[in-house]
């Protein structure tokens, strides 16, 4: 069987094509593949299509994010469901890309972008939601009315590739992830015809890992990295308070 | 002497409304000190967005574990029971009707119970989140938030003038001047926070009352 | 909170009204609510809607089934995987009340039946599927071209009750499967208003369960129930195997 | 002397053409026998319908796991690297398109790739099971059946009489006197089972044959 260990994550993403749909994983600071967000915004790919929760930019520390990516000009557009911060004294690195026209975006009810992703993976290129009826994210688009409620159609999301950050792995790819650390992670790599993951732990051997245990079957998993330990691999970091406003 | 609510005073308002064995999701912000509230006997189980169904408190200082936040980007902690979920399955809990209430902040509440929280004026975008999804499919949509805008301006109003997060769902509306309940063509009055008078109230709000 | 912990079986499935539908998990013995089923059997409801993979009688020995249900003239309509048995030589005990008109079935794909549950538990009212299309079950039916393919409206299936079995459950209803025992569990609970469990090992404290490793959270497990030892409780057999034809 | 392929025979042709790595649906019946079949180096991932991924063989008497069964209800042991997944995250894998192979009984197949397994002939219902799932959504669907029925007809015909499990879809079916690929108007012959001749198949054919 095909190793699916990278030697590092410049090896994991050196084929991304210019044009990739890319996903990642991550909801605050747990899960979010920083590592291979890092090695992408040093490899040439550009006119990326990127999906994810956040446009990122928010986290104090700042963590290699989607904003970086924007900032270095190699995102077209990003589907997510914050375009800005909803404080309104809080201003997001990409807002100002969006402003000006320069990056595109489609802006996503945050459970319709999870069950889009999910859909894809489970061969479902579209199903109803009451999310967003009523609302400006309806306008012009199809509707139907089932047993009384009306519903929106919305469409798979596939993704290209996936960028996902897991706490163990065994050396066929199964995944466990660790607390919150799950969130977008599985759905992303159920999407994606091929899926990158950043493990914390070392590799574990196949057959070492509960069969009843496993969050993410490694059938879905094709690249995996080891995160190595700071100062070298870049790991979640504690979040500074805002001031109260 | 401060009149009206302080912040606390309005998450705690709200909660006294939790009844046992709910299952609720607090908004970023205000909302998220509902969980200081004391409502023993009663227990209630907190949902987050990302997929954490049962966590506490916010974790002491020292003792966060980094993989383990809230929707508001809190290091909490896990109660006895509680159980982890991935985001979609997260999202099938709420679009399923199985949150009881979810608390969140707005901009402006309609008397229709129409609300918005997503968009300011002029913008382009946003931040949604998880508040449509929620807004939508909970059994109860209750509202915090200041009874004006920093500018002085109703956020009580006969119809929502920022794009709506969701329409004619919103149920209980705290504010730092009392208790309002959305009833389509007025609030009706549910109380009235200490030292606030009647008047005052309705000289804040931008359409009509019931007492 | 409210305890979730029922003294017996019968106590379990007394309020379950006629007219009710009621969701049955199980993949062969794995799974398979037995002692759930064998309480119904008892209980006065008629007129039931039952949902499941197979309408029971395949195995050898026999164990509390849907077959047994439909025998007691319980049932109005069964929707499942099969109505009768693939080898033509096997005739179930269902099969002759179905014939005869005495019971209705819906006939549906078994990956069908599995996303329209887990569609009513996730709020999605209907969803698009490429199974089934150009089929018998597709005739008179809603299709629509997506991509350039075609696909089958489905609709969500909702259930007043579910009947599940589990290895293991805490205090709060929180459920973890063991092996291919999980099957359909999670999926007739999500849909349900009130789920039903028996449970194999002796009732967890919270908080003793891996918050990580739970297959079914308890906030969707209503009614539990202890599963004595054999013979009191019924509990999987081996399978005698038929003879090779 | 017997002429022609024996049950596991058909299942090692079929088994032959599975590459390293692939995702492998077996159904009941004898395309279970492909999992008897020593293929290595190469190595391949069994999935059941009921959420196992990576069985392995059927236990041993007196190891059995009761809990633990394939599609056929066979107790089977799990290899290094399993994983077990719910019902509708097994029929997502399904539908998603990550099983390479699934290989399936058949009663008809037809030259232009449609296939029916589920229904006989003048029943009411029958038993779909997985099969319209796999069938529709498999990368390619590999058929294992004998030639003619007992009586005698052919199972390869031009166009199926029985109801159909999916359309167009079938690669390549094995039977006890050869493999045979669907080619829209007609079968290719793709190999002869030893001591069987073209004729004796051409007669036992329901449609066109190529060599």
């Amino acid at each position: 069987m095909t190793d699916k260990l990278c030697p590092d994550f410049a090896a994991a993403v050196a084929d991304i094509p210019d044009g990739a749909t890319i996903g990642f994983a991550g909801f605050g600071m747990p899960g979010t593949p920083f590592n291979l967000i890092a090695a992408l915004a040093e490899h040439r790919a550009r006119d990326l299509t990127l999906v994810a929760n956040t446009t990122g930019g928010a986290q104090l520390p700042r963590m290699p994010d989607i904003g970086m990516l924007v900032e270095r000009g190699k995102v077209r557009k990003v589907i997510c469901a914050f375009t800005a911060a909803t404080r309104a004294s809080d201003v997001l690195p990409f807002t100002k890309y969006y402003e000006t026209g320069e990056v595109a975006a489609e802006l996503v009810p945050q459970g319709t972008l999870a069950e889009r992703l999910r859909a894809a993976g489970a061969g479902i290129p579209a199903f109803y939601t009451p999310t967003g009826v009523g609302t400006e994210l309806a306008e012009g688009r199809e509707t139907r009315v089932i047993d009384g409620r009306e519903y929106l159609l919305e469409y798979a999301l596939k993704l290209d590739y996936a960028f996902l950050r897991a706490r163990r792995a065994d050396e066929t790819g199964n995944l466990q992830f660790h607390r919150s650390q799950r969130n977008f992670n599985p759905v992303m790599a159920t999407a994606a015809r091929t899926a990158l993951v950043e493990v914390e732990d070392p590799i574990l051997p196949a057959g070492a890992m509960d069969p009843d245990a496993v969050h993410l079957p490694g059938i879905y998993i094709h690249r995996m990295v080891r995160v190595p330990p700071p100062p070298a691999g870049l790991w979640p970091q504690k979040r500074q308070e805002r001031a109260p406003r | 002497m401060t009149q009206g609510y302080t912040r606390q005073q309005m998450a705690d308002r709200i909660a006294a409304r939790f009844q046992d064995g709910w299952i609720v999701n607090l908004g970023v912000g205000i909302p998220t000190l509902c969980s200081n509230t004391d409502i023993s006997p009663r227990h209630v189980i907190y949902h987050s967005e990302n997929g954490v169904i049962g966590y506490g408190p916010v974790a002491v200082a020292g003792a966060e574990d980094l993989d383990l936040v809230n929707a508001g980007g809190q290091n909490v902690t896990l109660l006895a029971g509680a159980a982890v979920v991935h985001h979609a399955d997260s999202f099938a809990i709420i679009r399923g009707g199985r949150i009881d209430v979810t608390v969140m902040g707005a901009y402006e509440v309609s008397a229709g119970g129409d609300f918005a929280n997503w968009k300011l004026a002029g913008a382009k975008g946003g931040g949604i989140g998880g508040a449509m999804d929620l807004a939508a499919c909970a059994q109860r949509v209750f509202i915090i938030m200041e009874h004006v805008t920093r500018a002085g301006a109703p956020r009580l109003v006969e119809r929502c003038a920022l794009p709506v997060t969701a329409r004619g769902v919103v149920r209980l509306v705290a504010t730092d001047l009392g208790l309002f309940e959305p009833l389509g063509e007025a609030f009706r009055i549910v109380e009235l926070a200490p030292g606030i008078g009647r008047d005052a109230v309705a000289a804040a709000t931008g359409t009509a009352l019931l007492d």
